[in-house]
Parts: C-alpha cells; structure tokens; sequence
C-alpha cells in the first residue's frame, strides 16, 4: 500500500535522488541539497501554521510505499501563486475586428500580459516513479493536493492553476521564447530560465516583457504551433488534471507557451465530488459481491497529519460510513467514528 | 511654355484623359468620370472660395501654351479625414530595460493613429511622360509651395504628403504580406481597389489597433517601413528640399512614408518674396548677387481664382523682377503688378 | 400549482400585459405587440428545431398559474449571445505596475472592451410577478431555463452569463453612461440604449467604444460607484443567481456598467446537483414524516414539451425514483416510469 | 563683459553656489557638490572630445569678465534616454465614427512613449537674478545653437528642450493632481524630488501604459497640457524663435511641452555665416544692406576646446566682420580668424 503524507525532514535524501531524474521545465524540484532543504523545511512550517488566509505557504506531498518506505513521487501545491509580487501569465484573448462596408469579421488571436492568476492556489512540482505511472496512485499524488485543499479549505484560494511545461527542442531552445521573450530578454531561454529560477513573479518581468497584446498571426509557425503545447512528459499530468475538471484553454506561460490550467473549485470534481464519511472497521477482505466496488482515494486531516491513500470498495453515496480495513486505518491514522473524505478516483 | 493655373470646369474631359494614364498605385486620381467632375466642381469652387476653407481642394493643371494640351496635374487638400477617418501608422519607440539583468532594448514600435487628422495635404501628383524631363516636374510639384506662401491664411500649420510605398517583384508589397495580409486574407491588389473607392477608413478597422512591436514582423516588411517606391524617390526628393520631412507616419498598407512640414518652416514660407514687375533701380541691379546666367525662378500671380505660375530666367532684385512680356500674359500680369518668387532650387547655407 | 412551459401563441396577451409592468435595464420584453409577436414565434421554432450547435436560438418561458391559467412570469435564455455578431463587455482587468526601486506596486483597476461572451448562453429576461416574488415558484421560473439546459446540453454552451440592469437616476441617466459611453456616442444614456435597441452586438460598439483599458481610478466618483451595481428591481435575479453559483465580479455592462454574472455550466447548483429520477405514482399526499422534506425544481422534455414545476418530497439522493402525485405528473405530461431531472431549490 | 564660454574644472564652487540660488523646479541643477563634480568632468571631457559622442554634456558658463563672476549657466547634452528610459506622453489623436449614427468624435489621446531617445537636448538654463536684462537672457539660451551650427556632426538630427509645466498656486500640478496621483499615491513635490535623484524611469514605471483619451481627465488637467510655467514663458519663446516647437510631447508628471526642432531647420543652421575678422572691402561696405546701427550680432569662435562666444554690434559684410579689439580678445582670436556669427534676433520674411 501507498500512502500520500506531507513531507518530513526526512524524507531530504529521497527527494534529492528524485530531483536528480530529469524534470524538464519551470516547475520542478530545486537541484541543490540546500535548495530542498529549503523546500522541505518551509511546507513543514506552512502544514504547521495556523492559516486564516492563503499567502506564502507552499506544501510539499511525498507518495511513501508502505511496503518499503520508499519516497515514489512528489507533488506540491503553493497556497497563493506571485503571494510576494504578482503571477504573470499570458491570458488568450480574442479581439473582434470588424468591417461593416466590407462584411467582414475577423477574430483576432492575442495574447495579453495579465497578473489574473496572483492569489490562485497553484498546483506545482508533480513527479511520480515511472513504474507507477499507470497506477491508480499517481491520480492519487495529484488528486491528494485537491483532497488537503477540501479538507482544509481556509488555507487555500476558490481557483486553482497549474503550470505545465511547454515544449522545447532537443538543444533546450524553445521556439515560442525565440519568437518573444527573446526580442525583450535578448538571451536564450534556458538561460532566461536559469537566471529567473523558474519564477513568474519578478519585476524585471514588467520590465521587459510586452505590455501590449502580442497578435498571433505575427507569430512565426512553429511559435504558434507551440502555444499551449505540452512537454511530452507532462502528459500523464495533464490527463489527470483535466478529467479532474481544469481548463486548458485560457493562459499559458509568459517563456515557453506551455498550458495553464485552472479552474474555480467548484468545477474541480475532487470538490463536488468529495463524501465525508466517518470510519468503520471492516473485516480485512470486505464482501465485494453487493456492487461493483470503486476506487476511492480517501483522505484525512487538515495540517500535518494529511493522508490519503487508494482504496476500492462499494459506492459510498448512500451510504453514511465507510468500513475501512485496519491497514488503511493505519495508513491514515484514523480509528473507528474518525471522519475521512473521499473522492472516486 | 508650360503654365500652371488653377482647374478650370472645362478641363475635365482633358484630366480624364490623364488619369487614364497614371495606372496603379495613386489612389486619388483614378479613371472615373463622375469622382473626377465632382473633384473639379471642387476645386472650381475652392478657388472662387464659395466653400469653407476646410473642404477645399486646390487643383492645378500644367497647360502647354503651344499646343493648349494638359500636361500634368496636381492638388492640395485643404484637410484630410474631417469626414471619414484618416489612418496612419506611427512609429515610436519603447524602452524595455532591466538594471538588474543588464538589459536595455530599444523597440520600434506601431501605432495606429489618426494624428493626421485636419492636415494639408499635398497629392495627386501626375506628370505626363511626354512633359518627364527639365524642370517640368520641379515646376509641377513646387507650384503648390508658392501658391501656400501666397495664402498661408487659408492652411492648416501641418502639412502632409503621402509617399507611394515599396514594392517588390509584381508589385508585392512585402510590408502588406508581413502585417495586413494577416488581418484581411485578401490581395493586396484588392485592398488598393478599395482603398481607391474611399473605404479606407473601413479598412482600417480590420488593422490591429493595438501598439504592435515592429520586432513581430518578418525581416524583410521591417525593411521597407518608411521607404518609397523606387520611381517615387524623385518626387520625394523634391518635397524634402521645401522642407517637408519623413517623422515617422507611414501608410497603414504599404509602408510608404508621410512626409510632413509646418506651413511656416516651408522654403517658400521662408524665402520667396514679393516683386513689381518692372526693370530694377541701376543701384540695386549693379549691387544684385552674382547668380549663375540662367538660374530658374518660380513665379506666380497673386491672384486666388487666377493663380498662374511658371518658370522664368528673370531674377527679382530689391524687389522689382524684369519678366519679359510673354511671361507676363501667361501669368495674366501687368507691368506694376506683383509677382510672387522662389528660387527653383535651394541655396544651401555654405557655412555649416 | 403552477408551471414554467415554453411560451405558446396563445401567450402574446398575456405577454403584452407583463410588459406594460415598468421594467427597468436592457433585457426586458420588447413593448409593442408585433415584436413581442416575433419573439413568441422566434421560441416557439427555437424548441421545435433540431440542433447540434447552439446558434441563434432564443427560448422564452412563462410561468402559468394551472388554477386558472394566468402568466405570472416570464424568463429567457439565448443559445449563444452575439451569435450574429459579437457580445460586448467590459471585463474587469487588474494592471500591475510595479517599482522595484521605490519598492511600489500598484493594482491599477482597468475595464477592457471584450467579446469574451460571445457564444455564451445568456440568459436574459426575468420577470415574475410580485405577489410571488417570494414564493419557490420565483426560483422554479429562473432555474427553470438552466433546467431545460440539463435535459436538452447541445442546445446551450458551456457557460452562461446573464447581465443585469445597473443602476440609473430618477432622470434615467447613468453616472457611469455619462462618463464613459457619452464622450463617444455624444448623447444621452436612454437615447443611445433606444438607438441600439438593448443589443451589445453591434458593429457601431466597435466604431465608438474604447479600444484600450479605461484605467477606473480616472473615472469620477459616482461612475466608479455605479460600475457592478445592480438596479434595485433585479436584486431578486442577483440573489437567485449567486446562489446559483454565478459570478458577479469578471464583468460589467458597456452602457450602464450593470453586473454582467457568469459560470461555467459545471459550477452551476442546476447542473452538479441535477439527479436523474424515474417517475414513481404516488398517493396524492405522501407520507412526509420518514425524512424532512426538500423543495425541488423538477424538469423533464428536451424541446417544446418542457414542463417544469415546484415540489416537496423526502430527499432524493438515494432513491432511484421520485413519486409524484397525479397532479405533479399531469403537469409534467409525464406518467410511471418516466424520466424526470430534479434539482433542490 | 559678458562672455559665455565651455565650462571648467575650476568652474565648480561657482557652480555650486549658483545652484543654491536655483530652487526647486529644475531637477538637473541641484546644489550636490559630487553630482555637480561628476557633470563638470564629464563636460571638461566633452569639450576635450575624450569621451564618446553621444555621451557627451557640454556645459557652458557665462562669465562676466569685468569682476570674474559667473552670471548664468547652460547645456546641451548629446543623447538622453541612452542609459536610462527617457519617458514622454505623447499626444495623438484618435477619431471615433459611426457613419449609422453621423457620430464622428476626435479624441485626444496620450501615449506613454520613449520615442525621444536619443535625441540632443538643451537644459540647466540658470541666469543669476542680478543679470536678468538686457539681451543676457538671450545670449545665454541662444549661445547654444550657433554651438550646434558650428558643429553639427556631433549631434543627432532631433533637438529637444523639456520646458516646466503649469502650476497653480502653492506648486500644485492640475494635470498631475487629474492624471499621476491616482497612480503614485504621493506628492507632486515628493515625485519631483525623486525625479531629480534620477528615478525618473522607475516613477514612470507606475503609469498607466495604455493610449489613455484626454476625455477621461478632468478638465483643469486637461487645459494645461502642453503649457508651461508663466516663468518659463519667455525661455519658450526664445526656443521658438530658432525654430523649435511644440510637436505633442508632453511631461508625464506636470504636461510641460517639449520643444523641438531637426537640427537641420534650426535658424542658426539656415543663417549662421561665418567670416574673418577684419575690415570689409569698400565695395562690400557700401553694398551691405541698411541695417539698424545697433543690431545686436551673436559672435563665436570656431574652436570646441575653448568655445567662447559674445554679443557683438559689429555686423558681418560679405565674409567680413570688423570686430573691435576688445571683443576678439575675449574670444580669444586675432584678426584672419574665422568666428560665426548669427544676428541675435529673427529677422521675419516681410513677404508672407
């Protein structure tokens, strides 16, 4: 069994050896010892804070198998995105352009520099071991950070996003940064990339960047081609989080062009979806004759005693208990009459 | 002799004949019987002044004297877009910098403008290609200088002409192909005819309004922004030495710049003066410059629904000019008369 | 009982009548017998047609009192807003401006002209009589069109939006029409809305608004009050609808800067807690003392047979049926086995 | 006499003190003993040619050579906006029309632009109270242009002179009062203050960066867009009369105009001449046009190291000036030297 539980001081060593598998794009873990300990250190503080209001925390999940304590993936969510400055995005705007005498009507793609996306809760780093790619435990990892957000809900903004990261060619140059950033930054993109350290909340942003829509027909092809394209290896990402209810369409990142998706929490099925039950103990091989059994991911606690894990059993919508295995219970740290809440997965 | 004088109702049938002639590419001067009569009951009326001063359009013809045949054609628009708005691009500039990245770029940048609005207009500028050599074209083109230095009153300080824009191999336009090719799917060849219907102003409305960096448009329409068609550099030439300028507005199709002037920093505005027809003081003729032989001198009457001009070898001297007798009768002139003169070409100050 | 029903011909004296009642704002019944004429016929042939893409359809409801078959109420829905055009708006946009060395950042307040709203769904006209300003029925008539979205999706868009009349003086002017629209239309407020008919899809919004953001701070005092103010006659609307689950902050009103509300179809309390049930006969007065009671909208028929009406049974979240008493089904034309959608109100 | 002349390192205390005496209002002459240091070497520099053209500030002073005392200071500095954004609102001119509803409305809109970088531009114009009369004002603001004419290779084409805008009583800006504070949430006096720290660009980083229309001001901002400081006036006319104006360019705190001109156009590149010290032949003499005897005449030497020029009443004939011994020693030239002259005021063209 696998449990999703926020990160421990602990847990450092195991990180490092995942930040050193490659994490292509902007929102990956930091590459330094120092820099994950950081990390790791400042969800510590966010999980143990008294929040009335989402600003700077940022909360870091590990994916832990039970079975050998092994650190299987990671993800984290930041409580309010540009908390300290503002998070710049590209918002996709259409501009009418009409001609009555002609009956013409055109329109016209841009992009727009906006700050709209300041203050959402942002869904970030989301790395799981390739072996368990296709395992109900990666929805798990990502879906936990929606589940933390139902159960503690004052720690985090109504909308959500999350960046993914855009495609760039074999050499790390990216074509949409060619076409803009470049003209503004007049460096490469990793480059860009490095000096900025991933973050879309700096001034020199509105310094240099473009304050007036960029029309997309001016764009050379193989920029517009890369609009909100994703990273090859953000697919698995990306299918989670739309069929979790995230739109794709609306911004996408200010460097490579890559997808932003976000959405209120009430269009989030882990929101509308979420049941809470409180907890019976059930025999250890539950009778799965009655109905067909659903997978759940089911979660607990709203600070540092976060868990969730997966679990199949019969539909729990009329239901008012769940009859969890003392396995689980255990996974979870919940007893008998504890509530939990759960999401099909 | 050629002369140039104001339009007059009968010169119509001789001015569509022209216009059959100009081909392409100058919009105001188009083959069609009813735009042009209504363009020279116009301009009859501007001169006789039965029409506000802003709707007028002042129209010249050149007549050769030998054989009454019009020989080239030319006007000023009082104002431009008081009734159907008037579009350029501007060019400005816009700094992006970052102390902190040590980044410091210059960007050119578009603006959709109708700064223009209310301005004097130069335009409709045709010379017929038996009349293209000598100073005919010079003649042509800076009569509409002295004619504004005579009634500087009647003008707007800001004075413009509209530049035919480059064109590459078949009369591609590589600005159009880079910027309005994207927003109209359409010929730049079709853009033309409408534009020359007047729907320019409609046009316009499928440009992108907002301030576009120069740096999003492909190398090559970067390169013609502001240059003109290579057989209308000549031309250009010309307006620049009375002082007009390139500031930065260029046609929202092609590219072709706008060249501007204030009425009151005009060559002519400056330089031309005022002269009795007649024969110079002795004093003042043996005091007279030394002046190459033969150097031309653009004359004109002083009269608005007359107002005739041509080019003569007599030069004005402390304020009397020896114009010989056939001069005269072409600018309906008198002995006693005044006459108003411009050195055909410009003096440089030779101490800068 | 009453029932909310596509209007009939039979409707148009009845209509005429409403629409003699002062109604306030831009999205009201048109007043002379031939135009209210062509909008009975234009909903009549919107429910009869097949539709794959919502288009120029435009549905109108009226709630009829079955006891004697008066109209009470009236309420509208367009397929797609500016479907023949564009649909403008102001959206609210927020400009950063930042100094980083005077250590200043600024949210500057913008309102950009947009066409974001086009192909929304819009749902216009709301009126209800007073004497049931308070009743179910009130909810029942403006859920009512959501209703008939949920059984009949491939007529409607993913979002709905529903602007809101803003508020005027006793002069009909409008403080934010006199500092806005009046310097480029150059009259008065009621004459430019008589002009262009209450339509937000005209070419000549184009050719006189603002292209770029109008900075709010600039704007006088009174305009900048008035910008996402209701009229008091449609605070019913606005409290029906934020309940719903609709927005109010995104957008405003071009001419009077009026609320413009807005959702995605998937946070609407219509669409997430629609359930769908199979018609039960039940006794005419059903047991009520198993569980307490809930009002629900209940709905059913895809097209001309739309019948939607008000009633209170035991909860329906586990039940697979819903019992309706005769009467219940007679009004929904539906008898024993049937389908219906229900939705708490 | 008063002689202006390239300022010197040892210029500096008397610099400083001059600008005690400034007051506020003039953000690029601030009693700072290391800004005024750092300016008075870089200008030491310039007229030495040590330093990169465009990098260039030189500074003059006028020196009154009876007691030694400096009586007034100036500047041209080559290129603005090269290292730090240099912001303007421009104003353009947007037309809004419905031919359906016969609306045509003509919007005055402001631009937030840095298209003046790069262009020369003339500042820190200081004359000490005690030598306001005369034609002083005059030779200090003016000595700059027949600087330019006698070198005008070391500038670009465009010339600028920021002017200071209205104020009403107790220093307040109607226009920033309508337009800045809403974005800077301080004082006119604190953003000014700032501005002569140099932060200039950083304020401007928190203005609206949208084209903005007029309309939307209140109308006392609106009036005094473009004015300048009733003090002021007089140096604007004195700018005017060599040819620059105001072409839309506006300060984007307090709306005070920018003047312009194109280096080419100015009055003293047309009419400057230059010409030998020494008597004029006879027939020169008796040709030379009547002139008032007293016309006051703009002399300088040719030289960029020691540039010194005065206000002379000896008039220049056909390349000949007869400049009296006093005068060439204060510009540290002999007879056979070249100096430029340029009359001090505009002679108008009597014909238009």
């Amino acid at each position: 069994m696998y449990v999703v539980r926020p990160v421990e001081i602990a847990d450092i060593a195991a990180l490092e050896a995942l930040a050193a598998v490659t994490m292509p794009g902007v929102h990956t873990l930091p590459k330094t010892r120092a820099q994950i300990t950081a990390l790791v250190e400042r969800s510590i503080a966010s999980f143990a804070a008294h929040v009335d209001m989402p600003s700077e925390e940022s909360y870091l999940f590990v994916l832990e198998s039970l079975a050998d304590h092994a650190i299987l993936g990671t993800a984290s969510i930041y409580a309010a995105a540009g908390s300290n400055g503002t998070y710049f995005s590209f918002r996709n705007d259409v501009i009418q352009q009409v001609s009555r005498d002609l009956n013409i009507s055109h329109s016209v793609h841009a992009l727009t520099l906006c700050s709209e996306l300041t203050g959402y809760s942002q869904l970030s780093t989301f790395y799981v071991d390739p072996t368990l790619q296709d395992a109900p435990e990666a929805a798990l990892l990502s879906r936990a950070r929606l589940l933390f957000a139902v159960l503690a809900p004052q720690r985090f903004a109504e909308r959500f996003f999350v960046p993914l990261a855009g495609i760039t060619d074999a050499q790390g140059g990216s074509p949409f940064w060619d076409a803009l950033g470049r003209k503004f930054f007049q460096m490469d993109f990793l480059d860009a990339e490095r000096i900025i350290g991933g973050a879309r909340n700096r001034t020199l942003i509105v310094e240099l960047m473009p304050h007036y829509p960029v029309y997309v027909p001016l764009l050379p092809g193989d920029a517009q081609a890369a609009m909100g394209q994703i990273h090859p290896s953000g697919e698995l990402a990306f299918n989670l989080l739309t069929a979790e209810g995230f739109e794709a369409d609306d911004y996408i990142d200010i460097f490579d062009g890559g997808p932003i998706l976000q959405a209120h929490k009430h269009a989030l099925r882990t929101f509308t979806g979420a049941l809470q039950r409180r907890v019976a103990t059930c025999p250890a091989e539950p009778d799965r004759n009655r109905e067909t059994p659903v997978t759940y991911a089911i979660g607990t606690g709203a600070d540092q005693h976060f868990r969730a894990v997966v679990m199949a059993c019969a539909p729990l919508e009329s239901l008012a208990v769940v009859a969890l295995p003392a396995a689980v219970q255990a996974a979870l740290q919940v007893t008998d009459g504890d509530t939990v809440v759960c999401v099909r997965l | 002799m050629l002369v140039v004088r104001a339009i007059k109702a009968s010169d119509l049938d001789a001015l569509y004949v022209m216009a059959t002639q100009v081909g392409s590419g100058m919009t105001t001067l188009k083959p069609d019987m009813k735009m042009l009569g209504d363009r020279v009951e116009v301009a009859v009326a501007s001169f006789a002044e039965t029409i506000p001063p802003e709707e007028r359009d002042y129209m010249f013809v050149m007549e050769d004297t030998d054989t009454g045949r019009i020989a080239g054609v030319c006007a000023i628009k009082s104002a431009v877009g008081l009734t159907e708005p008037f579009y350029n691009y501007r060019i400005g500039t816009l700094v992006h910098s970052s102390r902190e990245l040590g980044v410091f770029t210059r960007m050119e940048t578009l603006y959709l403008s109708n700064d223009l609005t209310g301005s004097t207009e130069l335009c409709s500028l045709f010379l017929h290609p038996d009349y293209r050599s000598g100073n005919n074209g010079k003649l042509l083109s800076k009569c509409r200088f002295l004619f504004i230095a005579q009634f500087p009153h009647l003008f707007t300080e800001k004075l413009i002409a509209e530049m035919r824009g480059y064109q590459a191999e078949a009369g591609r336009s590589p600005f159009y192909e880079g910027l309005g090719r994207h927003f109209f799917k359409m010929d730049f060849n079709h853009v033309d005819e409408l534009t020359a219907l007047g729907k320019k102003s409609f046009i316009a409305e499928l440009m992108p309004r907002q301030p576009l960096y120069v740096a999003y448009l492909p190398q090559e329409a970067r390169d013609v922004i502001g240059m003109v068609h290579p057989s209308t550099a000549p031309a250009r030439r010309l307006l620049e030495q009375e002082g007009m300028h390139f500031e930065g507005y260029v046609d929202i199709f092609d590219a072709g710049p706008v060249l501007q002037a204030r009425v009151s920093e005009l060559r002519a505005m400056r330089d031309s003066t005022l002269a009795q027809i007649g024969l110079a003081g002795d004093w003042d003729a043996a005091c007279a410059p030394e002046t190459a032989p033969a150097e031309p001198v653009l004359v004109s009457n002083t009269n608005m629904r007359d107002f005739r001009m041509l080019l003569s070898h007599a030069a004005p001297v402390n304020g009397a000019i020896a114009l010989p007798e056939a001069e005269q009768k072409l600018l309906h002139c008198h002995t006693g008369d005044t006459v108003r003169t411009l050195s055909l070409n410009v003096r440089k100050n030779p101490n800068v």
